[in-house]
């Protein structure tokens, strides 16, 4: 018994760390229709800048914030000048993105070199707490906390402002919004900041996570990220909190009993959904045609 | 009438380019220069087929190296079994064929339905999964470490290598050109274009677009055997995701739908790699050649978004018609023939 | 009083020169219908005074503004409305989502224009949770100029409303533009020559990218000549 | 009565709304029949259920006496019946004379010449130009679908839907956005083509005069509902139709 | 040979071309010429940067600074095979076609490795594998032409049980599922059991995983006496085998302790008994102190790290064989020359065994402490493992 609830807590946290990582894209990809391949590089460097920060000036608070803004800065230097001139083409935004995505991981070693980078919670977070057999990692309470806090921050902000609609109109038909009075540029400017400033945050706490940060968890990651929003359906934050979740706990079940599928899990279970469900958990668009 | 003067010329600079390529290797016999233009001319193929489905059908597939992966895997598991002769590399081949065919047709049955972003997805996955199996099943495949064999004495001479290459990638330009400017190839474009508009004008869609998976599907198998060849070693990163985006970036680098993009997305990415590298002593940033490589492509999406070749193309085509802009009693003509 | 002056603009679509001199002036509190046969450019006017089709030479003035530089929302904001000859419909959301996307203020006097509307077009209320993808046709049309409606706009620029709309939805149109006409100024694109004279002060005739006649309706009505030529009625 | 194409008790429903009920018609062979009926009361939806772009929730369409019901558009247009589309719906990077070819070549099929090249095929690319030319739109054969002007879209439609052939068309609002100059020559393609008496044509129209002139029958749809089918004075008379769907502007008319 | 060779050139260079005599003495010498091939980009850039580190000292010492052996002059090319397997070979044919190489060294990565072998074969010369670890490079997919002074994963793994298996004891291993874990475990299993411990559980984790909670949670249900981890790659699970306090279960960690930058992440894993193949503070021998102090003193004061001596013994093998064939780069003469070779490097004598040209080395048995002067967990020698004692199975059939 004792073991079902901590392979499910750990799942639990795992997934929530996975929808942290997926958040900004849930804005970014399924909101705004941008695939932004730079998503991972964003939360890389999100996790070095926070790291770095963290380290030098000793303080986890900074560390977070300092992720937070250096990605906000690169979000709205992507969004300004790779982004902004490939809206609704999806071909060159997998190009031009991934172009970025290059330059900006390997940008990471030469400003912070090629070696693996450790990554320690703080003192106040680190260890476990031990109830009856029952192991509540407190770093992992902490994600489970923070994860929760954003998607409450972000179901506000898409459903109880006019910002959802908007940009969801805004990638149907720019024009037609613009010449409802609206300025398309700049609310696009600021969700995609909103997006990379959630991948930096997400970055930053997957560092004490899972004890390292290193060049490559951009890519690695990044076509999670997308997974989550794909399975999750696009644009739904509840759906990417639901197939984060499922992720996490799915994995940890499977590395649980069935190590040797463990590998292709997510995969087995995007095409599963796909295949039956082809608009996603909580898609609000048709997959299908 | 100088639109066929135009296209008879760019067919008759191609058939010089590849003359010349076939007499390369008996002017310049340095092996480097030759493998890299092997390599070029299997990930030519290989962008090709990736092209017929991004530029012709609409398609973007993030999976497309499972079919690569498997005519590797199968020519260097066959070789690897019943020994290096000619027979056997043909029977790799017959099997790749059948396999990429029948896993194309089951992957595009499954997956085609979906809209892009869904499809593309789905394709990775499934990809993916490939690469576990190949990871997985290591009495067969030794894991991501890979193993060496032997290739047919014939084939070792990197020069009958180079021209079989070379031979193998003309024939599949000659047949992917003719099959996009036929009849069905105009269908997948129209595809491209409006899908659900296609259906109703009573086309199977799913017909023409599993075709057109299977016909891609093959080729990159083909291409994918060539290449284990050209390595005599095969790992599971002729699997991986990173493969799928090369073929990615030489298509879009090339040029999106001119199956000649492939060829010189292909060159050009390569031979910059190549090269770039090499400058590594001259300047740090050199060395670092992937932050180059990256700020080329997003030079390329900027301000030649049509890639190269779709690029020049769009510049001649303009020129032409600025001249035709100037002598304008020739215009009716013009169009009369074409 | 002239609301809008457009003086000899000169409209480029990539290498087209689709306008090629279109000037015409419209006066604060009447309905100026623009004709002409299809392709004529009557659509690329009015998109180059929204801003969406950015014009090369000449000026638009809008309430003694020059405009014509001016991004789109910021246009639409000087208090422009427009109803786009494709309905520019938001087809994922709801009728009321599209509705609430237009909506630039929510203070009693749009609530009070939304009950208008809703009168107006007693459709749009039966549908009002329903996907804009999903409406009819004429559905479509009518929410376009709901949309258009709801704020309160000095001018609004329609584009072939009448398409689509079956004739007793097209005379309730008709009857509300009448109605808005002391506040509201209207620049109509219209082939229903029954409903543009119908409604119309005053007209301007676009062929080929020029404008090449403008007078009052009542004179168009009785040019027979001028009807031939460049309508091809009778 | 020669029918051609019949409905039966043919209903959908999206959600709660029944947005086509029960409607029973019959189409006559080469005979010209006009839907007219309010906004939203199903004319469309209609034609997607004959067409085969929804399916109903209930009720049959027969066709040439066999139950098409579940079959597939594609598999409709092939058997004959073609449609255009209210919202017009081109192959925008396709020249005109491209797009009128695919409708040309949709009757091959899909090995057909396969490694020819398209031009060499005389036979269609002849045939897509005269359907330009029926349309006259064959000033702008070699122009992007993208670069037409709304109406001239709405010719390239009528010529794609002449260009399949069927014995059927099913045209919806063909003359919508179209210049005051353009609707009569869009009318003698139609009527031509209902004169030769070779094809069966379903119009949905709201332009009256246009209705009256055209239609040998008449059918009424109103709230998903028949409402009347009839001759067309008979139509025009009826004291509901007037006051649905007409309005005032039409009292005169009758 | 070299000799007349020699002379023949000399009189060329001064018939051919009438210039300054520095310059021609330059050219005078014969040269050997060495082709370096090692990921100085991609996912291993930091163990290539080791490797070339190493052995470019390696040379200087070798050679007493001359950079040169039994005369003739010694130059090395490297080459970045970006990681990559097929870069791998391109960049291999270009050291042995174009600039004709005698030895190749390299490289990082295992695939890169075993994509090169064929060339070897095909062009006939020596290889020298450095610091690949896969266990097939000296065994099925081995050719006379390899040979290898970096360990291979059977003897980390032979290593890693003499550290710590004993009669009765109960060991876990945990590997990440992939050729390098697999091979490292199947080793390590067979050296245990005959060192007579018994192995109670097997556990392979998602090397690309972050979570390894439910593996862990599998091992402590085991209730081994050790967890022996065999780890490569930058995400690790030590915080984790800490935070479910596996220690105080009593169940004692043990593994390799890898390079100064992973060694930083295991803060949590003090008190870790395992093994390495090399840490600056571990030799006891003159090569070393030459190679730790050369190295502050080129790389502003850096310590040579986990593949620099592996660099360094490469060069000293290259010179040690050459020295031995009196200059003569002929391959057969070379092969039979390196055959049972011993030669010195900082990690003390290596040999060459005859059989599938492993380098038989010294490991280390270690303990991992906190340390002064170290701000992270040193590994603290316990025992020297000789060469013999961690030679590994051979596995080529020869
Ligand atoms: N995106 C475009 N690219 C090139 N040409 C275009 C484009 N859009 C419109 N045109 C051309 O500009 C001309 C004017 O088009 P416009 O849509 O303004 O005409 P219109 O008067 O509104 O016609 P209609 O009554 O058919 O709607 C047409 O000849 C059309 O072919
Ligand atoms: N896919 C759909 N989902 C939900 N409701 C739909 C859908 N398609 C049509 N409807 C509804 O069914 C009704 C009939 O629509 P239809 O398009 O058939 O009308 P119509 O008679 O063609 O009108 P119009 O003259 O305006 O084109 C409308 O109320 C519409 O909102
Ligand atoms: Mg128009
Ligand atoms: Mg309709």
């Amino acid at each position: 018994m004792e073991m079902f609830i901590n392979i499910t807590i750990n799942g639990l946290a795992t997934g929530m760390l996975i929808f942290l990582l997926a958040a900004g894209l849930t804005l970014i990809f399924g909101l705004m229709d941008v695939l932004n391949f730079a998503h991972g590089a964003l939360f890389l460097w999100g996790a070095y800048a926070g790291i770095w920060t963290y380290t030098t000036s000793g303080s986890f608070i900074f560390g977070i914030i300092a992720a937070i803004v250096a990605c906000c800065i690169l979000g709205y230097l992507l969004e300004r000048f790779i982004v902004k001139p490939v809206y609704g083409n999806h071909i060159q935004q997998i190009l031009i993105t991934l172009g970025a995505m290059l330059v900006l991981s390997e940008l990471v070693k030469v400003v912070w070199g090629p070696n693996i980078i450790h990554a320690r919670a703080p003192e106040w977070l680190r260890g476990s707490w031990e109830i009856g057999g029952i192991f509540l990692i407190k770093y992992r309470v902490f994600i489970i906390i923070v994860g929760l806090i954003v998607f409450a921050g972000l179901l506000f902000l898409l459903n109880r402002t006019k910002l959802g609609l908007v940009v969801r109109a805004g990638v149907m038909d720019k024009e037609m919004v613009q010449a409802l009075g609206i300025n398309i540029r700049k609310v696009f400017l600021f969700v995609f900041i909103l997006g990379a400033g959630m991948a930096g945050l997400g970055g930053m706490l997957f560092g004490p996570y899972s004890g390292v940060i290193y060049a490559e968890i951009g890519l690695e990651y990044g076509i999670l990220a997308f997974i989550v929003v794909v399975i999750g359906g696009m644009g739904s934050v509840l759906g990417s909190m639901i197939a984060a979740l499922l992720v996490g706990i799915l994995g940890s079940y499977a590395a649980y009993f069935l190590p040797e599928i463990a590998l292709a899990v997510n995969f087995l279970l995007m095409i599963f959904i796909l295949v039956f469900k082809p608009s996603g958990i909580m898609g609000m668009k048709e997959a299908l045609k | 009438m100088s639109r066929l003067k135009q296209l008879s010329r760019f067919k008759l600079t191609l058939s010089v380019v590849a003359v010349g390529l076939l007499m390369f290797p008996f002017i310049n016999d340095s092996r480097t220069a030759m493998i890299m233009l092997t390599k070029i001319f299997i990930f030519a193929v290989f962008a090709m087929s990736y092209d017929l489905l991004l530029g012709y059908t609409g398609i973007v597939s993030f999976g497309h190296a499972m079919y690569f992966g498997i005519g590797a895997y199968t020519v260097a598991l066959c070789l690897k079994a019943f020994g290096p002769t000619i027979p056997v590399v043909l029977l790799a081949a017959l099997i790749t064929i059948v396999f990429t065919a029948i896993v194309s047709f089951l992957v595009g049955l499954l997956t085609l339905r979906l809209k892009a972003h869904f499809f593309a997805m789905l394709t990775l996955a499934v990809a993916a999964l490939f690469l576990v199996v190949a990871e997985k099943w290591r009495s067969l495949t030794a894991g991501n470490d890979g193993f060496t064999f032997a290739i047919p004495e014939l084939f070792r001479d990197r020069l009958t290598f180079y021209i079989v290459a070379l031979v193998f990638m003309i024939l599949v330009y000659l047949f992917l050109e003719r099959f996009t400017q036929s009849p069905m190839g105009r269908v997948l474009q129209a595809i491209r274009e409006n899908e659900a508009r296609v259906e109703s004008l009573g086309y199977r869609v799913m017909h023409y677009k599993i075709t057109a998976n299977v016909i891609a599907g093959i080729v990159a198998g083909l291409a994918g055997i060539l290449y284990a060849m050209s390595l005599r070693f095969v790992n599971t990163s002729v699997f991986a995701t990173e493969l799928t985006l090369d073929a990615l970036l030489i298509t879009i680098i090339g040029g999106v739908g001119t199956l000649f993009g492939a060829i010189v997305g292909a060159a050009v990415i390569e031979y910059a790699r190549h090269t770039l590298m090499d400058l590594a002593s001259v300047h740090w940033i050199f060395g670092r050649w992937v932050i180059l490589l990256g700020t080329v492509f997003i030079l390329v999406v900027m301000f030649f978004p049509k890639g190269i070749v779709g690029s020049t193309k769009h510049w001649w085509e303009k020129r032409q018609m600025k001249k035709a802009k100037v002598t304008t009693s020739d215009k009716n003509f013009h169009q009369d023939v074409s | 009083m002239t609301l809008l002056k457009v003086d000899n603009i000169h409209t480029y679509i990539q290498q087209y020169h689709i306008l090629q001199g279109v000037s015409f002036e419209v006066h604060k509190g009447e309905v100026t219908v623009l004709l002409g046969r299809n392709g004529a450019g009557k659509t690329t006017t009015l998109r180059s005074i929204m801003g969406l089709n950015p014009i090369k030479s000449g000026s638009i003035t809008f309430k003694g503004e020059e405009v014509h530089a001016w991004p789109t929302h910021k246009i639409a904001n000087a208090g422009i409305g427009y109803v786009p000859e494709d309905q520019g419909i938001f087809g994922a959301l709801t009728v009321e989502e599209n509705m609430k996307v237009a909506m630039k203020k929510k203070d009693e006097a749009t609530l009070e224009r939304m009950d208008w509307i809703l009168d107006l077009f007693p459709d749009l209320k039966k549908f009002w949770k329903k996907n804009g993808g999903h409406l009819s046709g004429g559905q479509k049309q009518m929410l376009s100029i709901a949309r258009a409606y709801i704020n309160d706009n000095e001018m609004l620029l329609i584009d072939e409303p009448s398409k689509g709309l079956a004739p007793i939805i097209v005379e309730k149109v008709m009857d509300s533009i009448i109605q808005m006409k002391e506040k509201t100024t209207v620049v109509l694109v219209e082939q229903n020559f029954m409903m543009a004279s119908a409604i119309g002060d005053r007209f301007y005739i676009i062929d080929d990218g020029h404008s090449v006649h403008n007078g009052l309706m009542e004179e168009l009505k009785q040019d027979e000549k001028l009807k031939r030529q460049y309508l091809g009625i009778a | 009565m020669d029918t051609i194409l019949e409905t039966k008790e043919l209903t959908i429903a999206f959600g709660g709304h029944v947005a086509v009920s029960e409607v029973n018609i019959q189409i006559e062979r080469n005979k010209l029949k006009s839907i007219i009926g309010p906004n939203g009361a199903g004319k469309t939806t209609f034609f997607n259920m004959i067409s085969g772009q929804l399916k109903p929730t209930k009720g049959q369409v027969v066709f040439k006496g066999k139950d098409i019901t579940k079959m597939s558009p594609t598999d409709r247009t092939r058997m004959g019946i073609g449609r255009s589309f209210q919202i017009t719906n081109v192959f925008p990077h396709l020249t005109c004379h491209e797009n009128v070819r695919l409708a040309v070549q949709s009757q091959k099929g899909i090995f057909y010449n396969m490694l020819s090249h398209f031009t060499s095929l005389k036979e269609v690319n002849d045939k897509a130009t005269k359907f330009l030319e029926t349309v006259l739109l064959d000033n702008k054969a070699q122009e992007l679908a993208v670069n037409l002007a709304h109406g001239e879209k709405r010719k390239l439609e009528i010529a794609m839907l002449l260009a399949l052939e069927t014995e059927v068309l099913l045209l919806d609002e063909p003359t919508a956005g179209m210049s005051l100059e353009e609707v009569p020559m869009i009318l003698d393609v139609i009527r031509k083509i209902r004169d030769e008496r070779k094809r069966t044509i379903v119009l949905i129209e709201h332009k009256m005069d246009m209705i009256r002139d055209l239609s040998d029958s008449i059918m009424v749809l109103f709230h998903g509902k028949l409402l009347a089918d009839g001759d067309p004075e008979e139509i025009m008379k009826n004291e509901q139709v007037q006051k649905a769907y007409l309005g005032g502007l039409h009292n005169d008319a009758s | 040979s070299s000799n007349e060779t020699g002379s023949n050139d000399d009189k060329k260079a001064t018939n051919e071309s009438p210039k300054p005599t520095t310059e021609v003495k330059q050219e005078e010498k014969e040269v050997v010429k060495i082709g370096l091939l090692t990921s100085l980009t991609g996912a291993l850039e930091a163990y290539g940067a080791q490797t070339v580190k190493g052995f470019e000292l390696g040379l200087e010492y070798a050679t007493n600074g001359t950079m040169e052996v039994a005369g003739k002059k010694i130059e090395f090319i490297i080459e970045d095979t970006e990681t990559q397997a097929d870069v791998a070979v391109q960049k291999a044919t270009r050291l042995l076609e174009d600039h004709k190489v005698d030895f190749v060294v390299g490289s990082s990565s295992s695939g890169d490795t075993l994509a090169v072998l064929p060339l070897m074969e095909e062009y006939k010369k020596v290889m020298i594998v450095e610091p690949a670890v896969a266990d097939s490079i000296t065994g099925a997919n081995w050719n006379r032409y390899i040979f290898r002074t970096g360990r291979s994963s059977s003897q980390d793994a032979v290593a890693g049980a003499a550290a710590i298996a004993k009669e009765g004891v109960k060991i876990a291993t945990l590997a990440q599922d992939f050729a390098f874990g697999r091979d490292g475990v199947a080793a390590f299993k067979t050296a245990a059991e005959a060192l007579g411990a018994t192995l109670v559980h097997e556990e392979f984790a998602d090397p690309a995983g972050v979570d390894f909670s439910s593996n862990i949670q599998r091992i402590i249900n085991a209730q081994p006496d050790y967890l022996f981890v065999i780890w490569a790659g930058a995400n690790n699970p030590w915080g984790q085998l800490e935070d479910m306090r596996v220690q105080e279960r009593g169940i004692k960690l043990s593994t390799g302790a890898p390079d100064i930058a992973a060694l930083r992440t295991m803060e949590d894993m003090i008190g870790m008994e395992g093994f390495t193949v090399y840490h600056h503070s571990l030799p006891n021998n003159a090569v070393n102190d030459w190679l730790v102090a050369e190295h502050a003193k080129r790389h502003n004061g850096e310590m040579p790290d986990l593949f620099t001596p592996g660099g360094f013994a490469a060069a000293m093998a290259i010179v040690a064989a050459l020295e031995k064939t009196n200059g003569n780069v002929d391959t057969d003469t070379l092969i039979s020359a390196m055959e049972g070779m011993t030669f010195e490097t900082p990690k003390g004598p290596m040999t060459f065994r005859p059989e599938d040209h492993q380098a038989l080395q010294t490991m280390y048995s270690i303990r991992l402490e906190r340390k002064d002067g170290f701000d992270y967990p040193v590994p603290v020698l316990k025992r020297e493992l000789s060469p013999e004692e961690t030679a590994p199975a051979i596995q080529n059939n020869r």
